[in-house]
């Protein structure tokens, strides 16, 4: 599957759940498939800036794709990142990097992106292109 | 604590009309659930008077001020003024011109902590402040002290969140040369008793600096009474306009200190081998005020006074009864903040649960409350916590929003437990 | 100089209607006459736009920013960081990082005096201002300078009032550490060569505030092309609500002055040993901001975007034409400012008659110009008189109402002498 | 006559012009009949403080009772401080004092009265009665 079709399927899954608490019940399950951080990684280099609640993420390039780990002291921010994860661990950094995300906005979650302080969508997108414009110039190649 | 909710009024009346009826913003719908606005800590809606008040101005007399011998500049200033003397009455003042128009509490605090640091704060000195004091009312002190070579003491606080009056005398020594604290904590909505605060410092000959942005709004004030040296709120958190607020000195400390930012409106004459400063409140408002904003801040303090502040007072104890009633039947839930004096804003803690998980499933259910810190994060770090789920109130909110709050509430954490 | 009167557009057209249409405070009559507005450099009046994007604001979206994760709160940050966005681009900065909202044109200068100030400044230092500057760039640099223990220096102009740039040059040396200088004279008119002024600043190494307060309603500002480090302007006098300003700064400059105000949303961590500050703006934007004016703000920008500023200057430069050339033919009428490069501003001086006899008589007549010495002592000093009466013109102004002005000033000046 | 008589006089001569022009006009007029400063008085000792314009005014004790002579820059000032000295010049220290200057709001001045700086009526006003209590408690008695 591409970036894209994944994508898709999230925008499908969430188009019947009209109401909101609904969509968020969702978030929260999707949330429980996250591929947990290692608890080692769970240092403040790996948390993301911008989050009223804590969220870990760590990148890791193997065969020329990236996987990500992530974890959160929040549910919903656990989903959140799952969703994003969902969507782009696996891929190459140059897929990643270019990456169009039009699902967050498609499934309703266009407010996360908003530049408020209080939630951190935006800057779990952020951090992961610049994982991914790191490795791609080889910046951060271990 | 066993409260009587058969005595608890369930919605303010103005009129013979719920009160909530002069409020536009409180008729609309979030996510396809009505809104119930329990955020007032953080800013109040505004009623229609307010919002007319400004429309009006823009309409009718805009106009810049104090220079102007037009008629719109003569309306205008006579407003401005008049509007001093309004906030100068409600607060009990003895003079208008101890009534300063700043944008805001933390920039009356910013005033304060500037001037009267370069007036009366040297090497070694010391500032007292609390422990559960906003951020507004920390971060002034330790830039003040920090250039000043200054000390910042802290009053100590018990579990319940109320200050240890004990410990503030001790600190209280030949050093301290002001103290600042807060009327009504945003986050723990415990009343402290300044009056005694105020006391123990004019014992130990030190001024005292009081925070009542979460106080102006929900208790009735008064400067005199009080003798606070200075007193700092917001407009727009007492159902007035954003970017206005008020600044309280004792005019002989006012006279004292040098002013604060310079430009014109607080100068007598100007020039460039020096400048003579103006009277009072003027020394202290340089360049053109928020006029809208001053002048529309009568609306918001006539509002308050036709309701009558101990009716105020007496129903949003009587909310804040009810609703801490109510949330205790909750299981995992648990009030931060059990202070004996408290008014207003209830901060709440879910076991096992991160309040920002409750605010985002209470936002889809069309209830805003506010998580996080609250621009309190010693208070935070003092119970290890990351933040709580804090509910405010205001004239508008009823008891019936408070049940749905509950029902709300129990949904949210059993989703999420 | 002789105008081409015939060329002149009599009045400004939006959509087919006179601009004025646009402006309720306009539609008024004060002593029984019809208003006519030519204050306007001391505050325009503010188009439909703005007033009903208030009121709309207070009716739907009020709510405290940045710190909610309610509804409410997403939908005002939003757009308080959409107007700020709308600020950048009207102004061209780089990033919206750049735009700061302040009180007004006072609070940013002040803003700088003090950081820069603490940042740069020290004992022998010197700072430039020029012979024309409004008291809101003169005192702030006053009071910063004697904290310091530098001198301020003084651009002089000549009778037209115009800088001489040669004593500029001259005074640029290395104890220079800031230049001050208006864009525009709120008193003369004069547009300054300000890209001019920045460039020799630069070969110095010095950086340069601008005083945009008069320029940003009149003149298309793009602060890229001018390389200007600073540049501050207020709402009010651009259309917009008061007590809402930008200050514009360049990145690496901000980065590196300590910030300004302490307080809720200027801080990332605050613990009382300590303080971490936020990213840019947020760290010059201490307390709850002036959200409604931010928010509006942008309804102003907007206002001046769709008329197009080329147009608005062309228009607001013919009227000062027609203006001027109109005024010359009145006896004892002297035209104080008459640089090559002027906007908006007409000072006058009737010889033998004071300034408040005429601004008093003119607004028994329905007309609102200014009288005083506008903020500019030094200037008043310089031409050696107690002040000037000054029209200043905005868009809704039409060559009718100039036609009013000069037959009641002719009637004035008959009563007087 | 007394203060009020005085008073009721100029409310009567003004009464009879709607037009606010003219009003100013006769403002100007009565300005005219200002008993003038002598100019060894000009000094900012004798400046009314909060007037645009520049005003003098210099106050006598003779045989009990205050006499004013002013001057200002400003013909409209000048007439204002005339209208006061018309009303007020030549009455004893206490009557002075106790007047109640209903005229200035009945004759439409009451906005010179606002608290704005840029007019200064409020201000003489307020500096001859401080004359007045003056000389009354005879602070100053020379
Ligand atoms: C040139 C100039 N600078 C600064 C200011 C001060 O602006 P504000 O009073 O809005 O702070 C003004 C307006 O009065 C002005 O004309
Ligand atoms: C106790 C307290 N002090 C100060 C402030 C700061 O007020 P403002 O943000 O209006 O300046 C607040 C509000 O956030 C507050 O709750």
């Amino acid at each position: 599957m591409t970036i894209n079709e994944k994508q898709d399927e999230l925008i499908e899954e969430f188009e019947y759940l009209t109401d909101w608490v609904d969509k968020y019940e969702n978030i929260i399950q999707i949330g429980k498939e996250l591929p947990l951080i290692d608890e080692q990684y769970k240092q403040d280099k790996y948390l993301i800036k911008g989050c009223q609640s804590k969220v870990w993420l760590y990148p890791e390039l193997r065969d020329g794709r990236v996987y990500f780990t992530a974890d959160s002291d929040a549910i919903i921010s656990k989903g959140l990142v799952s969703l994003i994860v969902k969507v782009l661990s696996g891929f190459s950094p140059t897929e990643i990097r270019n990456a169009d995300l039009y699902f967050i906005d498609r499934i309703g979650l266009k407010e996360h992106l908003s530049p408020t302080r209080s939630n951190g969508l935006l800057s779990m997108v952020k951090q992961i292109k610049l994982y991914a414009i790191a490795y791609d110039s080889s910046l951060l190649n271990r | 604590m066993e409260v009587n909710t058969e005595n608890i009024v369930k919605q303010f009346l103005y009129q013979g009309e719920p009160v909530a009826q002069q409020f536009p913003a409180l008729h609309q719908s979030v996510y396809g659930k009505p809104l119930i606005y329990f955020d007032n800590a953080a800013t109040t809606q505004k009623p229609y008077s307010v919002i007319h008040a400004i429309s009006d101005y823009y309409s009718t007399i805009n106009s810049n001020i104090h220079r102007g011998v037009h008629y719109l500049s003569q309306k205008a200033t006579e407003a401005y003024e008049v509007s001093r003397n309004t906030v100068a009455s409600f607060i009990n003042a003895r003079s208008s011109s101890e009534v300063i128009f700043t944008k805001g509490t933390t920039d009356g605090i910013n005033l304060i902590a500037d001037t009267f640091g370069s007036y009366a704060v040297n090497e070694g000195d010391s500032v007292i402040i609390s422990a559960m004091e906003h951020h507004s009312n920390i971060v002034p002190w330790q830039i003040m002290c920090g250039k000043r070579g200054a000390t910042l003491k802290v009053i100590p606080m018990n579990e319940a969140g109320e200050l240890l009056m004990d410990e503030y005398e001790k600190l209280l020594d030949e050093t301290v040369k002001i103290v600042a604290v807060t009327y009504v904590s945003n986050t723990l909505g415990t009343v402290n008793p300044v009056k005694k605060i105020i006391e123990l410092a004019h014992l130990n000959g030190t001024p005292v600096l009081i925070d009542a942005a979460q106080a102006v709004q929900h208790i009735s004030i008064d400067v005199q009474d009080l003798d606070c040296d200075f007193l700092a709120f917001s407009g727009h958190k007492m159902y007035g306009p954003t970017g206005i607020g008020i600044l309280y000195g004792k005019e002989e400390w006012l006279e004292k200190l040098p002013p604060y930012q310079g430009g014109g409106d607080m100068i007598k004459t100007v020039t460039f081998k020096g400048t003579e400063y103006n009277d009072l409140p003027f020394k202290f408002e340089a360049g053109t005020p928020h006029i809208e904003g001053a002048i529309t801040l009568k609306s918001a303090v006539d509002f308050i006074t036709e309701l009558g502040m101990d009716e105020i007072s007496a129903f949003e104890t009587g909310l804040l009864h009810y609703a801490s009633t109510q949330v205790r039947e909750i299981p995992r839930v648990e009030i931060i903040g059990n202070a004996i004096a408290k008014t207003s804003a209830l901060s709440l803690s879910v076991k096992g649960v991160h309040p920002y998980d409750v605010g985002v499933l209470l936002d889809k259910m069309g209830i805003a409350v506010r998580t996080g810190h609250h621009c309190t994060q010693p208070v935070m770090d003092f119970y290890c916590i990351p933040g709580t789920v804090r509910l405010s109130f205001a004239v508008y909110n009823t008891t019936d929003e408070i049940d749905r709050f509950t029902e709300s509430l129990q949904r949210a954490i059993n989703m999420l437990v």
